[in-house]
């Protein structure tokens, strides 16, 4: 899980859906899953029309099928254990459908992460009026993310290499003042890496180098994308 | 504890990413404005710190092992506002990066472990505190609740969407993150003892709270929500061993896909009589919960 | 050499009563390079944060002309460029262009401008081709170099950094070592590697308890064993070595030994008024 | 003497794939002090998290005739101490008191026990008195001790430092210098600080790309020239002169000379063996 390459390293391959817009992107990923969720209800044959949209963008940004399925590897195993609880509550054919629906939900974010530069994702966020601070604080996240969980990875080995044992309580405690631990060194990070912003001209929201062009591609793909979407929900909802 | 997309229904998260999304809006106003806003850097890192600490395992018995929430620990140190945006931080960062947690389910997530886990945790430590006047005490039974009272949630909500009946559910939760609870607060009491050694001003707001005098709505409401949530289910139909319910629901505990007993082999009560109590219970939280802040908003006002 | 540095009088109190400032006094040319050096806590990392106005301490100080006060703050960021000791604190964006764009996208240039000098400054660093890389995926010292040149692309005239070679092994010192030589603006260098001051600085500050307590040639003062000791310092192998030598075979002295070891009188001076 | 420490073949991949480890052969004698020195990335901290079970790479490792296996590591880690590079790291604890006892506790001394151990500990450092400070309030030489106190207080046979000098001030590092010469259990020591290294270690183990391409007498390894440049080193300064003396006054060298500064032909063919 703690691997950050793997979080931008498809982001960078030529193809065209790499090639759009961020706020387009990220519009049409929200308008597939909320579509998806609303008109599927528990009728597997209606994610069909879905899955193809899906397969569409990851043909056109050239992802393959193995990087995809490796991504979603750590998220099957709950979706498998709840559809079948789902099973016993609603049957076989909600069961279906709501994996297919987790499935292609986390298959559609994934090939949105992988294709867009994280700070292009932020941008685009920010561009879609979520709050600034918000949109600074998961910019920050993903940054110091793997350092600090790094850092509590070096306190933990501090803590076996002394034989960490003993009973439940005494434990909790030492674990307790680890957590501690790690929360001054962040704060202490954050207060040094604010100062080093500062040192750069900082004043108060961060900056970015001009955002990216909407262009005609990109109101086409939303335009198109969002028409097939809701036609796709609409006409499965009657047929299927 | 991180829904996917998929489980829940519209009914269920609509309404909740309504609410969390409003709660998101006046956070940042709030803490933008009150927090010099010059140190968004230090929030985020501190965000990052929120993330680690998910991280963290501990024992809890039985060889098993269960996961830090964090959401007392942070909203004392940093304020309820400033801790809702870090834990809704996390939250989008482990559902777009990691795929832990939907998108469409982002709402409820938020509101299970920002809302309630973060802020409810943080108005009974609040509350305990000026009651008791027991520092360790109220931090603790926070911590407890806002554990339990978070799991409480996302199972009456999986009910209702159908996935699990909530007397299947509810007390499977509740009765893993009862014991889950009695670690996370152990853990913030240690971790919070040892960041208020090194540095005076730790927690957020308990000055103002302690010549507060009307102290009878916080018990009524850490005792109701015990009742509700931990309690009345187990005074049902299911006395079996919390252990038992542990291991036959332990999957829904995030990072433990070794599960291999998905169902427990007891008949499955009808649909109709399973949603009712859930929607009862969902209710009864968030009743609870309007009041609270309700409360919440009084007291602060009184001390303006 | 005109002044670009004047400090007067400099002292500061951190929020929780620690005097890490008192009564600091300096000055420094342009184009100089001076190396200042101190026991752990001296002062010597709050003394940096003073010189683009992140602290605010009692005192005077004067950059290129310009009084530090909030109106200039951001002149004067612009013209003194800080590296943190650890690169962690410094490197905060997702990419090494990003970062090194940081400055010159917050100063307001246009993009091309901006891109120029990302290009120049990983240039200078021996980096270029690292653009898309993630700045916590590199080496130590290519973390190093990154913090470098994310100061440099906003073309400072005067370039400070916060021990810089700690951590290094000794190929990446020695190209830092390189690295700096080839630089002719204005340099500050806060370091215990005292062997790298000698190779880089021809003057040295000595700082103790938030003041300075001396001031002057650097292979006088660090070649004065009482005084380097006094400050939780010690005289570096290469001059003590030289010195020896310079005792054993006096004829030979001049060979290896660039330096004159015996502590001046005015160092000693400077030490007993403070 | 006794062979404290063996280890045959190791290999180690980090599960991102980059090979830290590659056919590591090293074996220590009881009361050695060996020194670990080698380029940025070379894989001396993997190397090091191998000797008590931490991490666990493919090969043979015995550490006091135990072979490392799951039964063996609480006796293992009892018997081999690890300094870890940054002390923030390593202290964790509210107190120092705490962060010196939690060792003690885990190994489930009694409680007078654990008490006499802590204080002997502090007293080895020179810390007496500092059990009720909190170690984030110390200096950075000051937690290092700390560290090496924590470590101390389980009687370690075998103590691993790893990085202990960095960042610390001349002074600080002097000091630990003599601590560490005042210790005769058997000592690890990987440090970039090649003087520290000859100052405390007369056997040198130079590691790069995962494996062992020098081992043995540290004045002859270390004045090697051409070792040194290929692996990322630097002839130290100390040696430097006293070599260079050694050929411009044949007469005078061993005076200044305690090491032979000739390549040895071993060294030569251990590195072109690996
Ligand atoms: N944020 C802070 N709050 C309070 N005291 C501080 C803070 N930072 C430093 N100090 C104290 O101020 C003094 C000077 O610290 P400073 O970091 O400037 O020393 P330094 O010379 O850079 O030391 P080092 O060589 O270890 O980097 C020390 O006593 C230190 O403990
Ligand atoms: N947690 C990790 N995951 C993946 N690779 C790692 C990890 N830690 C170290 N490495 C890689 O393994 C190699 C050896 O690293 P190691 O930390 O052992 O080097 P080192 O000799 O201690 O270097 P330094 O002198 O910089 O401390 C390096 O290439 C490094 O990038
Ligand atoms: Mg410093
Ligand atoms: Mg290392």
């Amino acid at each position: 899980m703690f691997d950050p390459t793997y979080i931008d390293s498809y982001s960078n391959i030529d193809a065209p859906y790499q090639r759009l817009d961020a706020r387009g992107k990220i519009i049409v990923t929200l308008a597939f899953v909320v579509i998806m969720a609303v008109s599927v209800n528990d009728r597997p044959l209606r994610v069909i029309p879905f899955s193809l949209h899906v397969i569409f963008l990851a043909a056109i940004s050239r992802l393959s099928p193995k990087v995809l399925l490796r991504r979603m590897l750590p998220a099957l195993p709950f979706f498998l254990f709840a559809s079948l609880a789902l099973g016993f509550s609603k049957g076989s054919h909600a069961a279906v459908a709501a994996f297919l629906k987790a499935f292609f939900s986390v298959l559609s974010v994934i090939i949105l992460v992988s294709t867009t530069r994280f700070s292009n994702l932020l941008k685009g966020l920010e561009g879609l009026n979520l709050p600034t601070i918000l949109v600074s604080m998961i910019f920050f996240v993903y940054r110091y993310l793997f350092i600090i969980a790094d850092e509590y990875g070096h306190i933990k080995i501090a803590r076996e290499s002394r034989n960490f044992s003993g009973s439940k309580r005494w434990q909790w405690k030492a674990i307790g003042h680890s957590v501690g631990t790690l929360f001054l060194h962040s704060y202490e990070r954050g207060d040094r890496v604010y100062s080093a912003m500062v040192a750069r001209g900082y004043e108060g929201n961060i900056r970015t180098l001009g955002i990216q062009a909407i262009t005609r591609a990109d109101i086409i793909f939303v335009a198109i994308s969002v028409i097939y979407l809701l036609s796709a929900g609409l006409i499965s909802w009657k047929l299927l | 504890m991180h829904i996917p997309d998929g489980f829940l229904e519209p009914e269920v998260w609509a309404p909740l990413t309504a609410v969390s999304a409003s709660a998101i809006a006046y956070a940042s106003k709030k803490v933008s404005k009150n927090l010099d806003e010059r140190k968004v850097p230090l929030m985020g890192v501190i965000a990052a710190f929120v993330f680690a600490a998910q991280m963290v395992n501990f024992p809890i018995g039985g060889g098993t092992s269960g996961h830090l929430m964090g959401g007392v620990l942070i909203a004392t140190i940093m304020g309820p506002f400033a801790a809702l945006l870090m834990i809704s931080t996390v939250l989008i960062i482990q559902a777009l990066l990691f795929q832990d947690g939907g998108i469409t389910a982002l709402g409820a997530n938020i509101f299970n472990m920002g809302i309630v886990g973060a802020g409810l945790g943080y108005l009974t430590f609040k509350g305990l505190n000026s009651v008791t006047g027991n520092l360790n005490f109220a931090v603790f039974t926070a911590s407890w609740l806002s554990v339990v009272t978070a799991a409480g949630i996302a199972a009456a909500e999986l009910s209702i969407s159908g996935v699990i009946p909530l007397t299947v559910s509810l007390p499977a939760m509740t009765g893993v993150h009862a014991i889950i609870g009695i670690g996370e607060g152990a853990i913030t009491i240690a971790a919070l003892g040892l960041i208020s050694g090194v540095s005076v001003d730790v927690f957020y707001g308990v000055q103002t709270v302690k010549v507060q005098r009307r102290p009878i709505p916080w018990i009524l409401l850490a005792v109701s929500m015990s009742v509700a949530l931990f309690i009345a289910p187990f005074a049902s139909e299911f006395p079996d061993g919390l252990e038992r319910v542990a291991e036959s629901l332990g999957f829904l505990e995030r990072g433990t896909p070794k599960v291999t007993s998905p169902l427990p082999d007891y008949q499955i009560p009808g649909l109709s009589g399973g949603i009712s109590t859930s929607m009862a219970g969902v209710v009864g939280v968030l009743v609870t919960f309007g009041l609270a802040y309700m409360i919440i908003k009084m007291l602060r006002r009184r001390h303006r | 050499m005109e002044t670009v540095i004047e400090i007067k009088n400099l002292t500061y109190l951190y929020p929780i009563g620690n005097k890490a400032l008192d009564n600091l006094n300096l000055s420094v040319s342009q184009g100089e390079r001076v190396a200042v050096v101190g026991p752990n806590g001296a002062g010597k990392s709050t003394f940096i944060l003073h010189l683009n106005g992140i602290l605010n301490g009692d005192g005077h100080i004067t950059v290129m002309g310009m009084t530090m006060e909030k109106g200039n703050l951001p002149k004067i960021r612009q013209k003194v460029g800080i590296v943190f000791q650890d690169p962690d604190h410094q490197l905060f964006s997702p990419t090494v262009f990003d970062d090194v764009a940081f400055g010159p996208v917050n100063l307001g240039f246009s993009e091309k401008e901006v891109k120029d000098r990302v290009r120049e400054a990983l240039e200078e660093v021996g980096l270029s081709g690292f653009e898309e890389r993630l700045p916590h995926r590199l080496s130590f010292g290519e973390k190093r170099r990154v913090s470098i040149a994310s100061v440099l692309s906003m073309s400072p005239s005067i370039l400070v950094l916060d021990e810089p070679s700690s951590s290094l092994d000794p190929r990446s010192r020695r190209e830092l070592i390189t690295l700096l030589k080839g630089f002719d603006i204005t340099q500050i260098i806060v370091t215990h590697d005292l062997e790298m001051a000698l190779e880089l600085c021809k003057r040295v500050v000595v700082m103790d308890r938030g003041a300075v307590v001396a001031d002057g040639n650097i292979s006088e003062i660090l070649g004065n064993e009482a005084l380097m000791l006094e400050h939780g310092l010690e005289v570096p192998h290469s001059i003590r070595f030289t010195h020896f030598h310079t005792h054993d075979h006096e004829g030979e002295a001049d060979k290896h030994c660039h330096t004159h070891c015996h502590p001046h009188p005015e160092t000693h001076e400077h030490k007993e008024r403070i």
